[in-house]
C-alpha cells in the first residue's frame, strides 16, 4: 500500500503551500471548511496567498487578518451565522494588516470559473452577472454579446477537509458538495485532511465515491475535527457559539490578534486545539443515518 | 403562545405568503428559509427549496439551523450534489422564486451587499455577492426582505451586486440580456413595496399594522409613490406563528435587531 | 407516497416522446443503455427522432433500421465489440429506410454541449476538435480565435435505465456516468427505467448518489432487464453473443427486419422479450461486492 | 505456452513498451487495453489507465473485457465518475499517452474513422470519433494501432477525425491551436513507423521479423522513406505472451483478422 502521501498537516503546508500561492478552500460553502489547514498556514506565516473559494465561513476573514492574504477570489466573505467579516472589512477599508485586492465573483460564476480550468478551457459563458457591478470589480470577468466570459480559475493548490481518505489520496465526501470536486479537478494539486484515514478496501468498494482523481493528491492529512467549527455530516455539528465568540472578539484588531494568539499561534497543532475546547462532546454527532449499500458486483 | 409578534415574524409571515404550491423556491439564509418552511407547513406541500451549496429538500428541517450546510438540512435531503447543478436548474429558468437580503436596496430593486462608497475606496465592506446575484439575475421572479431604515432603502445604490430594474427604464433587463423576470416586492420591517408589472420603480402596496404611509415614506430614501388601494399588511395567522416558533423556538432569527 | 409517475414503458413512451423529439440515450457509453425504451419507441412507431448520444452501442444501429430517426447527434455510432453498424451505413450511405442527417462530435464535445444546457449557456469553448473535420461536418461547432464553440443541446427528453428508483423519480446510478448527468440535468424531461423500484427510505438514505433533480423526471418504470445486451453494474453481464448475432444478422436489411421482427415488433414488452432469450441466467450477476455505508447522521 | 506469436500479439507487446512507469495512459478498447495490461504486469507497475466512460484504474481487470464499461473493468476502479471528468484531465494535458485505432491513417499521422469518401456522400460511413479525437488533440502523446493494408495507410485521408500533423507542415499542430504533441509511432501488423521531432511525416522505424521493407512499402499508399538505422522490431518476450494470454485467453482481440 502507498503511504507517501499520508503526513502532518505540518508537512504538508509547508512541503506544498509556498508563499504566494492561489489555495483554495472553503469550497463547499458552510461544511467541511478546512480550518486546521488554515491556522497551520497561519502558524507558518505564510504571505501573499491567492485565497479562492465560494464561502469559506469565517476562515478567510482569519487569514487576511493573519496578514497572510494579497488577493481573495470569492463569492462572499463574512461569518455566515454571525454577518460582517470584521477583518476583511478593515483590509479592504484601511488596508490593515495589508491591502487586499478583492476579485468578486458570485457562487455561479466561482463554480464556473474552476470548471473551466478543469476543462482545459480558458473560460466559460453565462448570463449571470449580466446587468451587476461585478462585472466591473472583477478583471476575470469580461462582457460582451450578452454573455459574460468567466475566466478560468486554476488554484496552486485546493484544500478539502473530508469525511475519510485513504492512504493514496482518495476521498470519500459526502453532504452538498458546492464547488469540491471541480476545485480538486482544477488544481495543481490538492491536500485532503480526514476525520478518518481508513483502509483503501472501504474507498475502493465505491469508486462512484471518490471525489477526485487521486493522481492530483500530494497529501493526505489525517487530521480529525478538522473542519472545527464547521459542521462535518455524520461526525460534528456547527459550533455556533464558537463563530459568535470570534465574531464579538474580531470586532477590534486587537481582540482578533488575542483570539488568534489564543487559538492559533500558541497552538501548535489541531489536537491541541482541540484540546482547548471546554466541551467537544456536545457537537459530536452521534445518531447513524448509515446509506443503504450498493452492489459493484461483477460476477 | 403568545399572539403578539415581532417585525421579523411579520416578514417571514408575508414571504412564505409569495411562495404558490408547486414552486421551486432557491432559499437563502436566515429568514427565508423560516419562510420556505411556513408556506411548505401550510398552503404549499408540494413547493421544493433547492440550497445553492447543492441541496434539495420537501420538508424543511425541523432542527435549528444556523447555516444551509448544518447536519440536520443535510439528512433526509432528496438530491445532495454540487453547487453548479442547482445553478444550473436556476439558470435553465426553473427556479420559479427566490429570496434576497441585503444592505441596501434602491427604488429600482438594485440591491447592494458588496461596497458603500466607491468600491475602489470603500466606506464599507460587505460580504459580497454570494449566490445572490445569480438569484436576482436568473430566477423568474424574487423577493427582497431587509429591515426598513432611510439608510437602508436609497434613491440609487452605490453598487448594484443583484440587478433588479437597473435604471428603472422600461425593458432594462431584457436589453442587458438579463434571464429572469427580476424582483417582484420589498417586504420590510414596516411595509411591502411592489414593483409594476414589467418592472420599474417600487410602490407602496400594504402598511404592516401599528405602522402609516407617512413613517415608512419618512424611512425610505426617494419620494416614495403610494399604490392606490394600499392597505394594511395581514398579520401573521396563529397557524403560521406557530409554524415560524416551531422552526426558530429561541427566536434566533426572528427576534427584532 | 407519490406514485403517479411509476408506469409501463408503453404509458412512459405515448405520453412523452412525440414524433420528432429529440432524445438523449445511451449516455453512460457502454453500460446502462436503455435499449427496452428503445424498443418501445420502435413498436410505437416514432419517427423523425434526433438521436443524441456519445455511444449507444448498437441502440442507435437498431432504430435508425426501424426508420424512427432523422437526426443523430452523436460521437460513435456502431457495436462496440463488432464494429460497424449495419443500418447506419445503410442509412448514411443509401438513405435506407431514411435519409439520415449526422451531427458528429466527439465524446468531450457532446458532453459540453449538454452541460450548455444544464447551465444555460448558449455554447461552451473548448480547444477538442481543432485540426478536425468533424468541425466542418456539424454546423452546432464553430470555430474562432483558437477555439471551438460548442452549441448547447437541450434535449427533448433523456432516457436512462439505472439500477434502482424511487416512485417520486429519484434515481441511484453507479459505475462509470458517462454523460448521464449532464444529459438528465439539460433535458426538458427524464425518464427512467431501473431494475429495481425501491421504498424512498433507500434512496434517501444516499443523497448524494441521486442522479438528478426529481423535479425533471416525469416517468418511472420498473423494467428489470430492461438494458440487456448491455451491462448493469451488479445486475447483469454484457451478452457479448447477443451483440454478435444483432451484428452478423443485420448485415442485410433483410436479416435486420428478420431480426426486429423476432426481438421487438413480435415481442409485445420486456418481459417477452426476457423470456425468448434462451437463458438469461448465465447473464445474471451472482456474487455481490457492496459499497461500504457512509453516515448521514445529523445530531 | 506457444512462443509463436500472431501479429496483433506483436502489436500489443510493440504497444506496451511505448508505456513509460508512472504513465498515465488514455486507454481505449481493443489492443490497448491489452497493451496497457501487458506494461502494467511487466515494466510500468505504475501506470494509470484512464477509460473516456469515466474510470481511472490501477491493475487492469483479468477477466475478458467486451467493453470497456464491462462489470470486471468497474470492481475495483479507483475513480468510477463522470466522462468530462476524465476528458477534462486530458484537456489539461495530463495524459501522457493514448492509443488509437482507425480504417485510414496518413503519411502525416491523421486518422480517418468517419466517412470514406466525401462527407457529404460517403462510400463508407464509419461508426466516428468517440472518444479519439479528443485523443489526438489533447493527450501529451499517442501512438496508432492498425492493420497494415495499403487501402488504409494511404496518403491524405479523406476525413480527419483525429489530427495528428495535419497538411505535414512544421508548426501545424500549434498554428491550428491543437494543445497536445501528436503522434509518436504507428504500430500495424507489419511494422512500426515514427515520427520526427516536432511531427511531420512517418518513416518506417523497424519491420516485423518474417516481414522486409519492400513488402511493408508495398503495402503503404504512400512513399514511405525509412529512417536509417532501421530494423527489425524486437519479438515479443514470453513474458509478454504470457501476460497477453492471460488477459486475452481466447484470443478474441489477437486472433487474425
Amino acid at each position: 500500500m502507498e503511504t507517501g502521501k499520508v503526513m502532518t498537516m505540518r508537512e504538508a503546508v509547508a512541503s506544498f503551500v509556498p508563499d504566494g500561492s492561489s489555495v483554495a478552500m472553503g469550497c463547499c460553502l458552510e461544511p467541511l471548511v478546512p480550518f486546521a489547514a488554515g491556522h497551520e498556514l497561519i502558524r507558518q506565516r505564510r504571505t501573499a496567498l491567492n485565497l479562492i473559494g465560494p464561502i469559506s465561513d469565517s476562515l478567510f476573514d482569519q487569514l487576511i487578518g493573519a496578514g497572510c492574504v494579497a488577493r481573495v477570489t470569492a463569492a462572499w466573505v463574512g461569518n455566515v451565522s454571525e454577518g460582517l467579516g470584521h477583518n476583511y472589512r478593515r483590509a479592504a477599508e484601511s488596508g490593515q494588516p495589508n491591502p487586499l485586492e478583492i476579485r468578486d465573483h458570485s457562487n455561479f460564476s466561482i463554480a464556473l470559473a474552476l470548471w473551466a480550468a478543469a476543462w482545459g478551457a480558458p473560460y466559460l459563458p453565462t448570463r449571470t452577472l449580466l446587468g451587476s457591478d461585478i462585472l466591473l470589480s472583477n478583471p476575470d470577468l469580461v462582457a460582451g454579446d450578452g454573455l459574460v466570459r468567466v475566466g478560468a480559475l486554476k488554484p496552486d493548490v485546493t484544500i478539502l477537509h473530508v469525511q475519510r481518505a485513504d492512504a493514496a489520496g482518495r476521498a470519500h465526501a459526502w453532504g452538498p458538495l458546492g464547488v469540491a470536486e471541480e476545485a480538486a479537478l482544477a488544481a495543481g494539486r490538492v491536500i485532503l485532511s480526514c476525520e478518518e484515514l481508513v483502509d483503501q478496501e472501504v474507498i475502493l468498494s465505491d469508486p462512484n465515491r471518490v471525489l477526485v482523481a487521486e493522481t492530483k493528491v500530494v497529501a493526505v492529512v489525517p487530521e480529525p475535527g478538522g473542519g472545527h467549527p464547521a459542521p462535518v455530516q455524520g461526525y460534528w455539528r456547527r459550533d455556533h457559539a464558537f463563530m459568535r465568540d470570534y465574531a464579538t472578539r474580531s470586532r477590534t484588531r486587537e481582540g482578533f490578534l488575542e483570539w488568534l494568539q489564543e487559538w492559533v499561534l500558541a497552538t501548535p497543532d489541531r489536537a491541541a486545539y482541540l484540546g482547548r475546547l471546554d466541551d467537544t462532546e456536545r457537537l459530536r454527532i452521534r445518531q447513524h443515518r448509515l446509506s443503504a449499500p450498493v452492489d459493484y458486483g461483477d460476477e | 403562545m403568545s399572539d403578539r409578534y415581532t417585525p421579523q415574524e411579520l416578514m417571514v409571515a408575508a414571504a412564505a405568503r409569495e411562495i404558490a404550491d408547486g414552486d421551486l423556491v432557491f432559499v437563502g439564509m436566515r429568514l427565508p428559509i423560516l419562510a420556505y418552511a411556513v408556506a411548505r407547513s401550510t398552503h404549499a406541500p408540494r413547493a421544493r427549496a433547492l440550497y445553492e451549496l447543492g441541496l434539495l429538500r420537501d420538508w424543511p428541517a425541523e432542527a435549528f439551523l444556523g447555516t444551509m450546510g448544518d447536519p440536520p438540512n443535510v439528512a433526509g435531503a432528496l438530491w445532495s450534489t454540487r453547487l453548479s447543478n442547482v445553478m444550473g436548474l436556476l439558470a435553465q429558468g426553473l427556479a420559479d422564486l427566490g429570496f434576497l437580503g441585503g444592505a441596501e436596496v434602491d427604488r429600482f430593486g438594485n440591491l447592494n451587499t458588496s461596497y458603500i462608497g466607491d468600491f475602489r475606496q470603500p466606506q464599507v465592506k460587505l460580504p459580497g455577492s454570494g449566490g445572490g446575484a445569480d438569484i436576482a439575475i436568473l430566477s423568474r421572479r424574487w423577493v427582497t426582505l431587509l429591515s426598513h431604515e432611510r439608510r437602508r432603502l436609497v434613491d440609487r445604490v452605490s453598487y448594484v451586486t443583484s440587478p433588479g430594474y437597473g435604471d428603472g427604464s422600461q425593458g432594462w433587463r431584457r436589453r442587458q440580456g438579463l434571464p429572469g423576470g427580476g424582483p417582484a416586492a420589498i417586504v420590510t420591517t414596516l411595509a411591502i413595496l411592489r414593483f409594476p408589472p414589467g418592472g420599474g420603480e417600487a410602490h407602496l402596496d400594504s402598511v404592516h399594522p401599528g405602522h402609516s404611509v407617512e413613517e415608512v415614506r419618512a424611512e425610505t430614501g426617494w419620494d416614495l409613490q403610494v399604490t392606490p388601494g394600499a392597505g394594511e399588511t395581514p398579520a401573521p395567522t396563529r397557524e403560521e406563528l406557530e409554524q415560524i416558533r416551531k422552526f426558530d423556538p429561541e427566536g434566533f432569527w426572528t427576534r427584532p435587531a
